[in-house]
C-alpha cells in the first residue's frame, strides 16, 4: 500500500486544498474526528509556512504502514530560504510562530513524528507521521 | 480510558439533562480535573460530549451534530495551548532545581564566619531578594582585629551573584585582616574594573575594628553610608566616607576615617536593600529604621540583625524588592 | 468585543450547517487563532457556541442547549490552564533575559585572549551547551612562554559556572606564565577545597609551552588526557598524566611531564564535550575524532577547532549535550 | 443592599450546597452563565480547601454595590492550621494546589479581587469578589 497524492502551495486557496486532501485521506486511513481536525491543522500549519515564508512548494499526503500499523505521512518541501536557526524556530514561544502552540512545534506535538530538513539558501523539507491507533 | 471516560462523561451529562441539578454539574467539575490530570485534550471533550449527546438524544438535528465538528476544529489550538503549558511547566521545574543548586554552590563559595571578637558582639545578616545573593559581605580577623566587607552589584539574581565572586577572591587575595581599609578597596577596585564590563558597577564599604584601641577606620566605594549610633549622646549619625563605585577608572584615592567606640556604641553597616525598602504608603524613612533599631539596642547584636530584617519584612507586607544585607558591631 | 467574536462566529458556523465545507472548517481554525490571542478562554468560546447555535437552529432541543452548560462548567478548568500558562509564559520570558544577561557578564568576567607567539600556531574553541558555559580555558603568556589553563566543572549551567569563576581568580593570583604546571594545579587545587562543597568536582589540565625549547609541559587533575600528533609518524598518542580531581583533598601530588615539539606537531587538548560527543548510533569514537582533526592538520590551528567543533555539531544531529572546548598547540 | 447568606462547610455535601447558593446569588446579580460558573468554581475550590485542609469552616456570599458597579463577594472563612507560607500556595503550579490552574491561583484569576488573611495556629479568612461588567 502505497498512495500518494499532492497539492502544490503558491495561493492561500491552495492550504485549504492541501487541508481537504489531507482530511479525505485521513478518514480513508480510519483516523477519527478529533485526529482528523489534528492532521488537517498540522497540514495547515505547514502550508501556510510555505505560502508566507517560501512563496511556493508542495505537500505530498501519503498513506504509508508499517507491520500491522496504518498512517498517513505529509511531506511539506519547498525551495525557500531555508532556516538558519532550527533550535529557535523548535523553540515554544517564539515570537514568529504566531503565539500560543502554533508554528512548527504545534505540527511536532499534533504528530507522532516530525523531521525537518533545511539548507540555508535550498529550501525546506518537513516530514510528519501521524500513526492510527 | 478514552472509552472510560465517555462511559462517566455521558452518565454525568444523561443525569444533568434529566434534573439540571447543582450536584451534577459539581461532578462535572471534579470530572474535569481527571480529564486534565489525565491529559486529555479540551477537542477530545468536545468530541466525548458530541458522541454522548448523540447517545442521549437519539433525534438529534443533524446539524447540531455537525455544529460539534466545527467547534472541535476551533478547539485543537486550545488543545495546544495545554500541551505547550504542560512542556513548560516541565522545563520551569528544572530551571527551578538548577537555580536552587546554583543558590547552594553560591552559599558555599561565599561562606563567611562571623568572628568572635573580646569586647565586640558582631551580629549579620544577608537575605537574597532570589535564589542568588547580589549582596555580600566577608569578614577577616585575627586576634585583635576584624574586618568587615559588606557589597552591593547593581542588578540582582544571577549576573550578580557572578560578579560577587570577584569580591570573595580578591578579599582572598589579601594579606590579613590588619589591612587598611583604602588599601582593600583599592585591591579589589583593579580586579573589578579589569574584568566587568562599564555597565556593571559594584558598591562596597571596608570597616577595620581594632579591639585594643575600640576603634573602627572605615573607606567606602559609593557604598550606603553605615549609622554610628553612640549610646551617651542617644543619637545615630551617618558615617560619611566618599569614593567612587568600584569598577569605574583604576586608580581611586579612597578616604579613610576613623572613630572610637565606648560602651554601648554600635555600628550598623547595611546595603540599600535595608534602606530603600518600601510599604504600600511609599518608602520607610530612614528615621523609622533608627527607630526599629533603638527599640532592641540592648539585645545581642545578632538579634538586633534578625529583628530588624523581621520588622522591615513586615512592613513591607513580605514582599522584598532588593537583597538585603545587615550588620552590627557593638562594643561590649 | 464578544460580541463582535459572536457574530463572527455566528456566520462561520452557520455556513458550515449548510454546506461543510473545507474552507469552512479554514476559518473556523483561522478564527480560533484571534480568539486565543484576544485571550477568549474554553469556556466563553463555548458560550459563544451555545448562543449561536440557539439562533440558527431555533427549534433547538432544550436538551441540547442544557448540555452546553455542562460543557462550560468542564471547560472553566481548562481555561484557568491556559491563563496560568500565559502567566508562565511571562515568567520565562524574564528568565531567559536574566540568563542572557548572566551569560554576558561571564563572558567579560572569563574572556582570554589567545597570545600570538612566534613559532606556535594557537586555536581555541569554547561553545557552552546552555547559556552559560561549565567549561574554561584560559591563557597566560611572556615573550617565551605560553600557559594554558583547561577545566571543566561536574555538572552544567549556573552551579558550574559559579564554580569556574574560582578557577579564574586562582589563575590570577599565579605570578606568571613560567609557574610549574604542578604548582599551577596545586595553587588552584587549594582554593577550589576550600571554597566547594564536598560533591562538585572539577578537572583540570595545565600545560606550559616554551618557544626557546619548543618544549610543552604538563600535569593534569582527573583531566581528558590530550592528544599530541608527531608529524613525523603520522600518529596520534594520548599524553597520560596522573592527578586527582580538584576539590577532593589539599594536598595532593601532581605529576609533571614534558614532550617536545617538532615542525607540523601539535598538541589537543579539551573537555570530554569533544571525546563524549554522541550520534544515533552510539559514542562517537576517538578515532572518528582524530579522522577529523586529521583531515585538517595542514590548516590554521583556529581553523582546526572551528572546524571540528562544526564537524562533530553535524554528526550529533546539532544536539549538543555538554560544554565543548577545544585548544589546539601546532609548532610551525 | 446588603444580601448575605451563609452555608457552614462541614460534609463534601456542603460543598454543593455552597455551590448553588453562589449560583443563585450569582444569577440574581445578572452574571452570565460562564461567569455564574466561574463564581461557582471559585466557591467550590474555597470550599473544598475547608473541607480538606480545615475540617470545617462557612462560606458567606454578599451582593455587594459600588456606585453602579453590582458584584458579589465570596468570604471563606475557617478556624483551621492557617497557613504557614502564603507565597507558596499563591504560586502556578504548586504541587498541593492538585494541579492545573487549581487552587488558589485559581480562585484568584476567577475573581477580580482576592485577598487572603491567615495566622498560623488562628485560621483563614479569605475574601473574593467579582464585579458585573
Ligand atoms: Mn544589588
Ligand atoms: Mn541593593
Ligand atoms: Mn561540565
Ligand atoms: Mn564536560
Amino acid at each position: 500500500m502505497n498512495l500518494r497524492s499532492s497539492v502544490d502551495i503558491i495561493t492561500e486557496w491552495d492550504i485549504v486544498a492541501a487541508r481537504q486532501l489531507g482530511r479525505n485521506e485521513a478518514k480513508e486511513v480510519g483516523f477519527g474526528t478529533v485526529d482528523q481536525a489534528r492532521i488537517t491543522t498540522a497540514i495547515s500549519e505547514l502550508a501556510r509556512n510555505i505560502y508566507l515564508y517560501a512563496g511556493k512548494g508542495n505537500i505530498e499526503i501519503k498513506q504509508i504502514a508499517e507491520g500491522n500499523l496504518k498512517g498517513l505521512l505529509v511531506i511539506a518541501s519547498d525551495k525557500g530560504p531555508g532556516i538558519p536557526d532550527v533550535r529557535k524556530v523548535m523553540e515554544d514561544g517564539y515570537t514568529t510562530s504566531g503565539g500560543l502552540g502554533a508554528g512548527l512545534p504545534g505540527v511536532k506535538r499534533l504528530m507522532d513524528e516530525f523531521k525537518i530538513d533545511t539548507v540555508v539558501g535550498e529550501g525546506t523539507t518537513i516530514s510528519a507521521t501521524k500513526w492510527l491507533r | 480510558m478514552p472509552q472510560e471516560f465517555k462511559r462517566q462523561y455521558k452518565e454525568i451529562l444523561e443525569q444533568y439533562t434529566l434534573r439540571q441539578t447543582e450536584h451534577n454539574l459539581y461532578e462535572g467539575q471534579n470530572f474535569s480535573k481527571q480529564l486534565i490530570q489525565k491529559n486529555i485534550s479540551p477537542e477530545e471533550v468536545i468530541s466525548i460530549h458530541k458522541a454522548s449527546l448523540e447517545e442521549i438524544i437519539p433525534d438529534l438535528p443533524e446539524d447540531v451534530s455537525h455544529s460539534f465538528d466545527l467547534l472541535i476544529e476551533v478547539m485543537i489550538r486550545y488543545g495546544l495551548a495545554l500541551k505547550e503549558h504542560q512542556t513548560l511547566i516541565k522545563k520551569q521545574e528544572n530551571i527551578k532545581m538548577e537555580m536552587e543548586l546554583a543558590a547552594n554552590v553560591q552559599q558555599t563559595l561565599l561562606k563567611t564566619k562571623v568572628p568572635e571578637m573580646s569586647g565586640l558582639d558582631i551580629g549579620m545578616i544577608s537575605v537574597p531578594v532570589k535564589e542568588m545573593n547580589g549582596d555580600y559581605a566577608h569578614f577577616l580577623s585575627d586576634e585583635t582585629s576584624v574586618g568587615i566587607a559588606v557589597a552591593d552589584v547593581i542588578g540582582k539574581g544571577i549576573p550578580a551573584a557572578l560578579c560577587m565572586s570577584m569580591i570573595k577572591y580578591g578579599m582572598d587575595s589579601l594579606s590579613g585582616a590588619k589591612t587598611d581599609p583604602i588599601i582593600v578597596l583599592d585591591v579589589v577596585n583593579r580586579i573589578v574594573e579589569k574584568s566587568v564590563s562599564d555597565s556593571m558597577f559594584i558598591s562596597m564599604f571596608y570597616g577595620r575594628y581594632e579591639t585594643t584601641e575600640s576603634m573602627f577606620t572605615y573607606a567606602s566605594a559609593g557604598h550606603e553610608p553605615p549609622l554610628f549610633y553612640s549610646a551617651k549622646n542617644n543619637e545615630f549619625t551617618e558615617l560619611q566616607a566618599k569614593g567612587l563605585l568600584l569598577g569605574v577608572i583604576p586608580n581611586v584615592k579612597y578616604e579613610q576615617h576613623s572613630i572610637v567606640l565606648e560602651k554601648g556604641d554600635f555600628i550598623v553597616i547595611m546595603t540599600d536593600g535595608v534602606t530603600e525598602c518600601r510599604s504600600k504608603e511609599g518608602f520607610i524613612e530612614q528615621k523609622k529604621v533608627m527607630e526599629i533599631i533603638e527599640s532592641v539596642k540592648e539585645e545581642s547584636a545578632q538579634s538586633m540583625v534578625e529583628y530588624v530584617f523581621h520588622k522591615l519584612e513586615e512592613l513591607q507586607d513580605f514582599e522584598q524588592r532588593d537583597d538585603f544585607t545587615l550588620v552590627i558591631f557593638k562594643k561590649m
